[in-house]
Order: structure tokens, then C-alpha cells, then sequence
């Protein structure tokens, strides 16, 4: 009998800028994202539990789906384009 | 408009893009970089940027300003790569009929986009160290 | 510095003048002979000055901004003559090591430029009169 | 018996700019200004009546001495190069 969905990681492709890239030495990453519905806030616990170098930034982290940033409530599902980097300095 | 570039800053061209008959008034704002921050001694910044995401709130940031002030144009853009002493990494002009629209609107678009655009900057002190800086 | 000018504002060699590695951020403000005030259509506008008094009260008032901010550099010059649509007859350029100290002081320069230096406007309105500006 | 100081009058050169040069047609007028002691405040007076195509602008009219502004109050002994415009309109 399959697992309920509810607990089938969902494969998440992230992409990761600036110290973020730099921490992991990868610019894309896949993640493992457990949760029902899958949203950035679980996406954000599965991130540092499978990439434990980004643990110290955890909380400061801002993802974006699309162009557009996301909350941690924003459902996902896997097959949107999501980044996750660190605060911007730009300017 | 809003661009991204990896060469030097026009600073002429971008005058030409907001000046206008319409407009009485021009601010343009340029961001350079600096030597010294905190008494720590800076040889070269790099930028990286989201380039898709950084046009798309550099767009969104400009819209939020025309609603806000009427403008007659207004024109954005970031450099990214490596940066040496005193060269531009920003740049927004904007040009309205009258100078307060100009002036607070161009602080608006550079203080918005410090806060949102997703770009980073990665010091090269002067020590030898880098570091990316993360407000 | 103060100077006046019966030649075009050359806009990049006032930035040359502030931009510096010991600032962060350099604010640029033009005045340009805009076409339209309050639905009357100008063609030219014709600038006179008392130069010496001029040329002292812009000082007073670089002297005054420099006292009110930490500037590094300031640069304020105003066209007298003819000139026609477009064109810049007064440009602030100021550098400073953070950007609020340039907004502010920049428009604290025209403000104050444009109530106490002894310089007249004439318009030439499309329909064919002159006359002088005086708010 | 000559006339007291008080009543002669003392010739002050006054340089026109803008429109009250244009009115006079004129950039450098003399005035003769009576007053104990000659002010500003007198010369205004003494440069209406003897050129009424000021009248309209008397009230707003500025005066400096040398390169500073002038007010009413400001004492002037006919030496001083003064300067007489109407409300400033550059930037």
C-alpha cells in the first residue's frame, strides 16, 4: 500500500544566490519538501535539515516563486521555479 | 525603464533618457563605491543579482513611483560584476514637471530598491578577506 | 564650488567633480526650461544675474549646506543667457558618504538658490511677449 | 548760511537689474536721497518719487550693498555700491 501523499517528500529545485550559493557551493539544489500542503515554510525546515551549512541563515532566508517573493505560507507544488537567498544588499 | 548591466554606468545616456521639455526638474542619483565603511577598507565590491526576479521588482518599484508622484520618465539600473574604488553600481534618474516630485521620488526608488531587489554585494577588503554583506 | 556660465551645463564634468571614493553617494539636480507652465506655452527663456552678488550667494549657501551635512564635495553652477526648451539653466551636484545627506542637501542648494541668489528669468512665450519672471 | 546735513540730499548710484532696468531703461541710475541717516529705507523712497515707473514694485523691491542683501534699516553714505532688483526668479 503507497504512503498517503501527505507524507511523500515532494522534490523541490531551488535556486540559491549569494552567500547562500556560497555556503553549499551548489547553485541549484533539489530539497525534499514533506508537509500538506507543501508550502515555503516547509520547504524552509526541509532546506536546513538536508543543507545544514545554511542552518545559521535559516531564519533570515527570503524565497521567491516565480519573480515574485513568496511567504511561508505560499503553497507550492513542486514543479514552480522557487530561489531562496539571503537579505539583498544591492544598491 | 529598468535595466542590468555588467558594463560602466552611462551616466550622460541616462540624463537624455528622463530630460525633457515637459519636465522642469531632473535628480539623478548615483550609488559609488566607497573606500571606507566603519573605519574597514574597501578595494572592490562585486555585485550578483537575480537577474529575472531584480528587473521585475526594479519594474514593480517603478510603477509604485509613478502611481505615487507624477513623473514624466524615469530610469533604473544596477550594474553587476566586479566594481573598483568610486565607480557607479546604481543609478536612478527620474524628471517631473516640478523638483520636489523628482527629488522624493528618486530617494523612494533607491531606498525601495535597497530593501527588495535581489542583489547582493561581496566586499573585497583591503586585508585580503571577502565577504558578502547581508544587512 | 559656485560658478556661472553663459555656455551649456556640461553635466558630466559637474559629476566628475563631486564623484569621489570617499563618498557613497552623489546627487545630481537639474533645472530644465520646461515648455508648459500653468497652460502657457514658452519657447526660450532669457536669464540675467548680478554676477558678483550671484556667485558670492551661491558660496554662502554651500557654506551653509556644508555646515548643515557632512558633504564631501559640492557643485553648484547656473546658466545666464539664452536658452531654449530642455535645456539645464542650474545644476547641484553633491557627493556624501550616505544618501540622505545628498537628497537633503541638494534640495536644501536649489531651495535656497531659487529664493535669495540674484538671478531673473524672462520668458518668451510662444505667442511672441516677453516677460519677467518675478514670484 | 548752508543747509543743515540733515536736508541735503546725498546722490547714491544704484545698479538696475530685470525688469526695474527695464522700466527705467536704465542700469545704473543716481538718486538723491535725503535722510539723517540715508538708508536703504530713504532710498526706496527717494528712488520712487524720482522714478515713478518703479511705483508698482516699490514695496517688493531688494536692495544690497555690495554683494549682501540690504534691509530698510541698513545706513548707506553714498559710497557703497549698491544694487536694486526685483524679487529673484533663477533656478
Amino acid at each position: 500500500m503507497p504512503a498517503p501523499d501527505s507524507i511523500r517528500p515532494v522534490p523541490v529545485d531551488v535556486q540559491l544566490f549569494a552567500l547562500a550559493k556560497e555556503l553549499t557551493g551548489q547553485a541549484l539544489i533539489q530539497v525534499a519538501v514533506t508537509g500538506e500542503p507543501v508550502t515555503i515554510g516547509s520547504l524552509r525546515k526541509s532546506l536546513v535539515l538536508q543543507f545544514p551549512q545554511l542552518a545559521p541563515l535559516e531564519k533570515r532566508l527570503l524565497f521567491a516563486v516565480g519573480t515574485q517573493y513568496a511567504t511561508d505560507d505560499t503553497v507550492i507544488d513542486g514543479r514552480q521555479s522557487v530561489a531562496c537567498f539571503p537579505p539583498v544588499s544591492g544598491g | 525603464m529598468a535595466r542590468l548591466t555588467e558594463q560602466p554606468i552611462d551616466t550622460e545616456e541616462l540624463l537624455q533618457q528622463v530630460r525633457t521639455p515637459a519636465a522642469g526638474a531632473v535628480v539623478l542619483f548615483l550609488g559609488t563605491v566607497r573606500e571606507f565603511t566603519r573605519g574597514e577598507q574597501t578595494v572592490a565590491l562585486d555585485y550578483e543579482g537575480f537577474a529575472p526576479m531584480a528587473l521585475a521588482e526594479m519594474e514593480r518599484i517603478e510603477a509604485e513611483a509613478r502611481a505615487k508622484w507624477e513623473l514624466k520618465e524615469l530610469s533604473v539600473v544596477h550594474r553587476l560584476g566586479h566594481l573598483e574604488l568610486g565607480e557607479a553600481s546604481v543609478a536612478v534618474a527620474v524628471s517631473s514637471a516640478h523638483r520636489a516630485a523628482a527629488f522624493e521620488a528618486g530617494q523612494f526608488v533607491i531606498d525601495e530598491l535597497k530593501v527588495r531587489v535581489p542583489i547582493w554585494k561581496k566586499e573585497n577588503w583591503a586585508d585580503g578577506r571577502t565577504e558578502w554583506v547581508h544587512p
